[in-house]
């Protein structure tokens, strides 16, 4: 048995909550930067972790543990990641350093508010912060379905505290009226996902209950569930089948958020502060997409196949729905939050296209959708503790006074609009095409999405940095050092993964195609065999040649 | 005629008690139709050992008298006191439970 | 030698990088670098020129194979360089044009605070623009397509105080992503086609394909060039355009960006001609488009208008021509040159003009500009007696080849065309003459007091000179004994069309239109003053100074009924799907209230539950038993 | 008569009729009546009328029991509670709570067709008596089960009782929270709250009358009600002398005038209602 290099990788961020926590009222600079240390040492384990991961290995998971927990009920402790995993471990542990860094200050009202020795609403930020770190970590590694769930639920509590507890001072009125909304927002978040999670316990429970019927003795494990389903030791009947699925797929549908599932999101990122919105988006929602490629897949292949064309249509109306809306909002951060739908949208059309373009692109898209939204809802947050205001109407010719604050948000903006270069044009792509191949009609209505992408960024952009400056504007400073830590690394990373994602898709594509085994699902081959390969004779060609094999 | 029409009986004599306590609203009266029942019982009871020809029934009547004793001791204390502090026997009037 | 071709994209790139990066240590010495580095990437093209012309006609094109960029099961793009002639054509246009306005702009551009912002967007999209048209696939292709319509957005936007500028930059940018669109679906539909999408087996593999999916393909390409051509219906977009400073338009909205779509076809051709449908439809397009561009440009009195009319109406000749097929590409292409000289050097004159007049645009407020800028005015008239293909220059070798190549296509839809092509270069020499006029001839329409018209600097003047040699002389070069057409034919397949006319008559009656067109505006514009204010004009004349209505169709249906939708969507949002959530909550509370009411504290009715609870058990308990 | 035969003798049924009756009627005179002490009566009726069933049903030590404890003892508990709690007057059968009566009677009626329906269902054919069960003399075999099967039951029900006992001995016992008030605080007492300061009068007209239950006159001869108790007031069990003892009072004089020789009208009537004769009393006085 190794050094149980995940559970490490989970287990530090919650000893720095833990630890954070602790520290005195005090100390707070102190808790500030003892949690950015934390948040550093995970994401080096994280990269440990991608290092140690070798792609071409036969095995889906590696790295794995496993121990005995519950006996009586089968419940094991076991971890192991796949390329998918590995990648959505590296992107959230990379983002939460950028997620402390952006929220340094955003405790700090409260203790301006609450002058109280035993309240340190600062530590708790930063604790809560690392909670959820761990939390998601854990449930990206979690190969057994009930300790995935146990964290997948957990996670809702410190999210539940991060909304409802710290806002930005942004209100149009009042900072109480602020707090009411708030709070109605975290409430919202908390038992929308509440309810899909005990849907999705059920059908938890559920599966024990079949597979104790079957193979005898119960079992949570997705390895073992897989394995006998191929051995044919266990086949669940068609309908219980498409039970639990509908029983998982909503609680992830709530999660990912997937039309019309979706209300509780523009709410959560709105009132909350940018850093934790991020959180929300980039983070926490990513466990729902995953959790579909990793578990509704891998555990119903039928039924997934069968609820297919239902989930497809659905996918397509969050694009084009919430690429409209998003064009309609006055409110910054609603407005990115509506975008976050389309492209979720697009996330959930890719997995469940059933091609190895359209997971590839998928899972390209959670992560690059991830540091896009990041890098755009972090700028947007700068801009609005600015100005006191996410209302579009109150900003102005703002590229006049701050233009580096005005390039990198245009940036941001650029890559939510998937533009040629930057990283989420790649994986949208690959979406489209992934669909194309299998269903035409809908991959052509999804491009609509581009076009409305392209809407609400550059309606967004006109009005607030272009145009006459605007009074309340003209004294706004450009963005700060800290700020520019925070924001330059995502736009350099938008960049090299837009012009080289080959690491990435060599990662995932090992996965892609033993997910896709395991459905049972080939691509669609070519109506023509074109006889020349391309750039057949090319030096240095040889390195795709796996690939050709993977696609045969 | 066949004894086991003293079950008839009892199943009356239950009901009307039952109706009884439904009914009145003075805890005294109330506490005289658990009685009833309780008696009622007893006459299934005792009909039950005759049928089977054996004591057990009357041992479980023996004992339900018992235990009915004990009850209305306490009960009818717990009557008094509560009439001490409220000046009536009415369990309508005892309607804390509703908030 | 083969490896310089990425050093082509390379140069701009680094340019581009550094002066949008630089901060403000590079204002001085920013425009210096950019400029060198486009200069640089001419240089390169020149040697990669000289090196292809050594070569034999079959083994000039040249691959460089840089990495693999999207491998996913079959899907695989790579990032991978084709130099052939076509490519190398648009290399030394783009380079060598884009280098004369980078000097250019060093004098226009003076006086802007953001003058180094300005020469590292011009750096982006020459980069932009020479990936287009190096890439080897589709895909990398729409790398290209879409970072030139991200140059043109910012620099259409340059000047982003003015709201006007704004507004056109997004609408630049939107109608270019309705083309994308096409060109991205264009692609899906090759891959799920051939399983791949670079040129070289798509274009090979159209034989064995079935002429549905390639008319299929076909189209969305050409939605894809009318978005970036200016093409009917997409053409809104072109005349808002020239909010951005000149040379952006003399760049990106005359001599390159636009003229990609006619790039794109061309480089497609193996397809067209495979789907004679489609081709129909580019040929439509293109004729339509020549007509409507011909007819706005009569109408404008902005100049840099008036020539954006005239632009498309000339990409619409390119369209038309390329739509022919085999024979009609070479001579797009070649026009598609001459049309970068000429053009260029009249926006750049223009520009001059502007500079003179402290960027006034409005024609009717010039007048007798000629003996204040007689540089200009030189350059002007020499690219004005191009366009409207006066004998002997660039303009009438290209364009007579295009109306020669339309009688050709054949039967009815022959005449039609040819009919068009001619009717067109009437209306061209109209337009362009007026512009003329109106500009340097006739009284002087301005102020003494407050503009005093001059000659611009040198560093202006010298890239207008030049342009005005090449928009000279390149026609008659590239036709003696039809080097251009031999030189592109290994790439574009040419072959001579029989057309019903002979070429003799074609040429005789360009030159009568030629002459019509250019009486008429004597008439109306040289012989009686121009009225300073624009008079009313007739129905054709409003509607065509107002685009024949096109913006107001747009705004009607797309702006208006988009506000509505989205409004309407936001409510329902918020009322029914999020009501519905709500619903739930509150029905849930109003059913527990409902239970709340069986405890009503009596302990009497308490007692009647107990009893109905025992009735059940007993009725239960009876009903197993009779079961 | 040791053996009992399974099926009953006819003298059993007749008297099973007219007790059942019996029994049933006191059951719902139970309910239905208005004052408590009635209720009770008549439930003592219902439970002697199954001392009887029980004898009959060869139960002869429950039958004694069952009159013993519960007419007995219960009972009499029943009645002294009603003594001390419900003197007052009856409770009024009005229901208050809506819909309970018709709930109670519905369900009321469900209930014991449901039952009568189990029993009628139930095939309970065959009886054996409790002969042989019996054999032993019934007291034997009881105590021989309750010591042997259900010792440990009885043991409990024992520990029951002594429980219950004490319980209501801690619930009715009143436990004094603060020390008794002294004449002299209760006396300040009453002056503080002004009412009525001296003793309350005494009842009865000039000592001629001291029934407890007539009250005292005031100088104007209209009764006082501070003179009778309470209680008496509220049963209204009050005699109303003061009209007849003025009557009274009036003859007097006249005789005194007669004696003394003055002669007057007619001979005053003696009142009609209650009291002696004024004849009787010159018989007194001549004593």
């Amino acid at each position: 048995m190794s050094f149980p290099l995940l559970t490490a990788t989970a287990v530090v961020p919650a000893v720095g909550a833990i630890a954070t926590a602790a520290l005195p009222a005090a100390k707070r600079t102190a808790a500030k930067w003892l949690a950015l240390l934390f948040s550093l040492i995970t994401f080096a384990l994280a990269l440990v972790v991608a290092f140690r991961f070798d792609p071409g290995a036969g095995a889906p998971f590696q790295l794995t543990e496993s121990h005995a927990w519950i006996r009586d009920f089968g419940v094991r402790y076991e971890l192991g990641v796949d390329g998918i995993a590995v990648a959505l471990i590296a992107l959230t542990t990379l983002l939460i350093p950028f997620i402390i860094l952006a929220g340094w200050h955003d405790a700090d009202p409260l203790e301006e508010a609450t002058p109280n020795r035993r309240w340190r609403p600062t530590q708790g930020f930063f604790a809560l912060i690392l909670a959820v770190e761990a939390m998601v970590v854990l449930s990206f590694e979690a190969t057994d379905v009930f300790l995935f769930y146990i964290f997948f639920e957990a996670m809702l509590i410190p999210m539940y505290f991060l909304i409802g507890g710290f806002g930005d001072r942004a209100g149009r009125d009042g900072e109480e009226e602020a707090a009411g909304r708030r709070s109605y927002a975290a409430v919202k978040f908390l038992l929308y996902n509440l309810a899909g999670g005990l849907i999705m316990l059920a059908a938890v429970i559920g599966l024990y209950a079949v597979t104790a019927d079957q193979l005898g003795t119960g079992t949570f494990s997705l390895q073992q569930i897989v394995e006998a389903r191929t051995a044919g030791t266990l086949n669940i009947g068609t309908g219980t089948e498409r039970l639990l699925f509908l029983g998982f797929f909503f609680a992830f549908a709530v999660k990912a958020p997937l039309w019309p599932l979706h209300t509780w999101l523009p709410g959560a990122m709105g009132e909350s502060t940018s850093p934790v919105a991020v959180l929300i988006t980039a983070v926490v929602d990513k466990v729902g997409t995953f959790a579909m490629l990793r578990f509704c897949l891998q555990l119903f292949p039928e039924a997934s196949s069968w609820a297919t064309p239902v989930i497809l249509v659905l996918a397509l109306i969050s694009i084009v729905y919430g690429a409209l809306l998003a064009v309609a909002q006055r409110d910054i951060k609603r407005l990115i939050a509506y975008a976050s739908i389309s492209h979720f949208g697009f996330i959930i059309l890719g997995i469940f296209a059933m091609t190895s373009q359209g997971q590839g692109g998928a899972t390209l898209y959670m992560v690059n959708h991830g540091i896009s939204t990041a890098a755009l809802m972090l700028v947007a947050g700068f801009l609005i503790s600015r100005r006191g205001s996410r209302l579009i109407a109150d900003y102005g010719g703002v590229q006049k006074v701050a233009p580096v604050l005005a390039g990198t948000f245009l940036i941001g903006g650029l890559a939510t609009l998937s533009l040629p270069g930057l990283a989420p044009f790649v994986s949208e792509f690959l979406v489209l095409v992934g669909t194309f191949t299998r269903y035409p009609v809908i991959g052509i209505i999804a491009t609509l999405g581009i076009v409305l992408a392209a809407l609400y960024v550059l309606v967004l952009y006109q009005r607030t940095m272009t145009g006459p400056v605007k009074a309340e504007v003209t004294n706004m400073p450009d963005l700060r050092v800290r700020e520019l830590v925070v924001v330059a690394p995502l736009i350099a990373l938008l960049l090299f993964l837009g012009v080289y994602p080959k690491p990435l898709t060599d990662l995932v594509n090992p996965a892609v195609q033993h997910t896709l085994s395991v459905v049972d699902k080939k691509d669609p081959k070519p109506t023509v065999q074109v006889n020349a390969v391309p750039g057949e004779g090319r030096h240095g060609h040889a390195a795709n040649d796996q690939d050709v094999e993977a696609a045969k | 005629m066949n004894p086991v029409y003293y079950l008839y009986l009892a199943a009356l004599l239950f009901t009307i008690g039952a109706a009884g306590v439904l009914i009145r609203r003075n805890a005294i009266v109330v506490f005289m139709c658990i009685e009833l029942m309780l008696n009622a019982c007893n006459l299934a009871f005792v009909t039950f050992s005759r049928m089977h020809g054996n004591l057990d029934g009357q041992i479980i009547a023996f004992f339900t008298m018992v235990v009915a004793a004990a009850e209305v001791v306490v009960g009818l204390a717990i009557i008094v006191s509560i009439f001490r502090t409220r000046h009536t026997a009415s369990v309508d009037d005892a309607s804390l439970m509703k908030l | 030698m083969e490896n310089l071709i990425a050093l082509l994209v390379a140069a701009p790139l680094v340019g581009a990088a550094l002066l949008l990066c630089g901060g403000k240590r590079l204002d001085r010495t920013g425009h210096w670098i950019g400029t060198l580095l486009a200069v640089a990437s001419f240089a390169v093209g020149v040697a990669l020129f000289a090196d292809m012309l050594g070569r034999s006609a079959d083994h000039r094109a040249m691959h460089q194979y840089l990495f693999s960029w999207i491998p996913v099961g079959g899907f695989r793009a790579d990032v991978a360089f084709q130099l052939d002639q076509l490519s190398m054509t648009f290399v030394l246009l783009i380079t060598g044009v884009g280098s004369l306005i980078h000097i250019y702009s060093i004098g226009y551009m003076e006086h802007d605070e953001r003058r180094r912002r300005f020469f590292g967007y011009l750096n982006l999209f020459l980069a932009a623009m020479l990936l287009l048209v190096l890439a080897d696939n589709y895909l990398l292709l729409y790398v290209g397509w879409e970072g030139v319509g991200l140059a043109s957005y910012l620099l259409i936007g340059f000047w982003q105080h003015k709201p006007s500028a704004a507004t056109a930059a997004k609408k630049a940018f939107l109608v270019n992503r309705v083309g994308d669109m096409g060109l991205s679906i264009a692609i899906m539909l090759m891959f799920t086609t051939f399983g791949t999408f670079a040129f070289g087996p798509v274009l090979a593999a159209t034989g064995a394909t079935s002429e549905g999916k390639l008319t299929a393909i076909g189209l969305m390409l050409l939605l894809a060039a009318c978005g970036k051509s200016a093409q009917v219906p997409l053409q809104s977009w072109l005349g808002d355009a020239m909010e951005g400073p000149t040379p952006v338009s003399a760049l990106i909205h005359a001599a390159t960006m636009v003229t990609a779509g006619v790039y794109l076809i061309t480089r497609s051709g193996a397809v067209f001609n495979a789907a004679p449908d489609a081709q129909l439809a580019v040929v439509v397009v293109g004729a339509v488009t020549l007509l409507y561009g011909a007819i706005v440009g009569c109408a404008k009195d902005d100049i840099k208008k008036a020539l954006a009319g005239s632009t498309m109406s000339q990409i619409g000749y390119m369209v038309l021509a390329a739509g022919l097929g085999p024979i009609g590409y070479a001579f797009a292409i070649m026009h598609l040159v001459t049309h970068g000289f000429f053009k260029a050097g009249l926006f750049l004159g223009a520009g001059s003009v502007m500079h003179g007049m402290n960027d006034e645009v409005d024609m009717r407020k010039y007048g007798g500009l000629r003996k204040y800028m007689p540089v200009t005015f030189l350059t002007f008239g020499l690219g004005y007696l191009a366009i409207i293909g006066f004998p002997g220059l660039s303009g009438f070798f290209s364009k007579d080849k295009i109306i020669e190549a339309a009688f050709a296509k054949g039967g009815t839809e022959g005449w039609i065309l040819g009919g068009a092509a001619l009717l067109g270069a009437a209306v061209t020499a109209f337009y362009m003459t007026r512009v003329m006029l109106m500009t340097f001839f006739g009284e002087k329409r301005w102020d003494p007091k407050e503009t005093h018209p001059h000659e611009s600097p040198k560093i202006m003047t010298v890239p207008m000179i030049v342009l005005a040699v090449g928009s000279v002389f390149a026609g008659g070069l590239f036709s003696i004994n039809e080097s251009f057409v031999t030189w592109l034919e290994p790439v574009t397949s040419f072959a001579h069309g029989h057309s019903p006319v002979s070429a003799t008559t074609v040429t005789a009656s360009t030159i009568v239109v030629l002459l019509l067109g250019v009486g008429t505006a004597w008439l109306m514009y040289g012989r009686k003053p121009v009225p300073a204010l624009a008079p009313r004009g007739s129905l054709l004349t409003r509607a065509a100074r107002r685009d024949l209505l096109q913006d107001d169709f747009n705004d009607l249906v797309f702006v208006r009924g988009g506000t509505h939708l989205t409004t309407t969507l936001v409510q329902l949002d918020r009322s029914l799907v999020d009501g519905a959530v709500n619903g739930t909550a509150a029905s849930m509370g109003g059913l527990s209230s409902l239970l709340r009411r069986l405890q009503t504290g009596f302990v009497r009715s308490y007692a009647v539950q107990m009893l109905g609870g025992a009735a059940v058990l007993v009725a239960a308990t009876l009903l197993m038993r009779g079961v | 008569m040791s053996t009992l035969a399974a099926a009953a003798s006819t003298g059993e049924a007749v008297q099973f009729w007219l007790l059942g009756t019996v029994a049933v009627i006191g059951a719902l005179c139970t309910v239905l009546m208005k004052r408590a002490v009635h209720s009770a009566l008549s439930l003592a009726g219902t439970m002697i009328v199954l001392a009887v069933f029980y004898l009959a049903n060869g139960a002869y030590f429950l039958g004694v029991v069952q009159i013993v404890v519960y007419t007995g003892a219960i009972m009499m508990l029943f009645l002294f509670v009603v003594m001390l709690v419900g003197v007052t007057a009856a409770d009024s059968l009005k229901e208050t709570l809506k819909g309970q009566r018709w709930l109670a009677a519905g369900l009321g009626i469900g209930f014991g067709i449901l039952l009568i329906a189990g029993i009628g269902n139930a095939s309970l054919k065959e009886f054996n008596g409790l002969g042989e069960a019996n054999a032993g003399g019934n007291v034997q075999g009881l105590a021989a089960l309750i010591f042997t099967k259900y010792v440990f039951a009885f043991e409990i029900t024992g520990a029951l009782l002594i429980t219950a006992a004490v319980g209501a001995m801690v619930l009715t016992h009143r436990e004094r929270t603060e020390r008794a008030r002294t004449q002299r605080e209760q006396s300040e007492a009453r002056v503080r709250e002004g009412k009525q300061v001296p003793p309350l009068p005494a009842p009865g007209v000039y000592a001629r009358h001291n029934a407890v239950d007539i009250p005292g006159l005031l100088p104007d001869g209209t009764p006082s009600d501070l003179t009778v108790s309470p209680t008496l007031r509220e049963r209204g069990q009050i005699r109303d002398v003061s009209r007849e003892s003025l009557a009274e009072l009036k003859a007097l004089e006249r005789r005194t005038e007669d004696w003394l020789g003055r002669t007057s009208g007619e001979e005053p009537r003696p009142p009609s209602s209650g009291g002696t004769t004024p004849t009787e009393r010159k018989e007194e006085a001549k004593k």
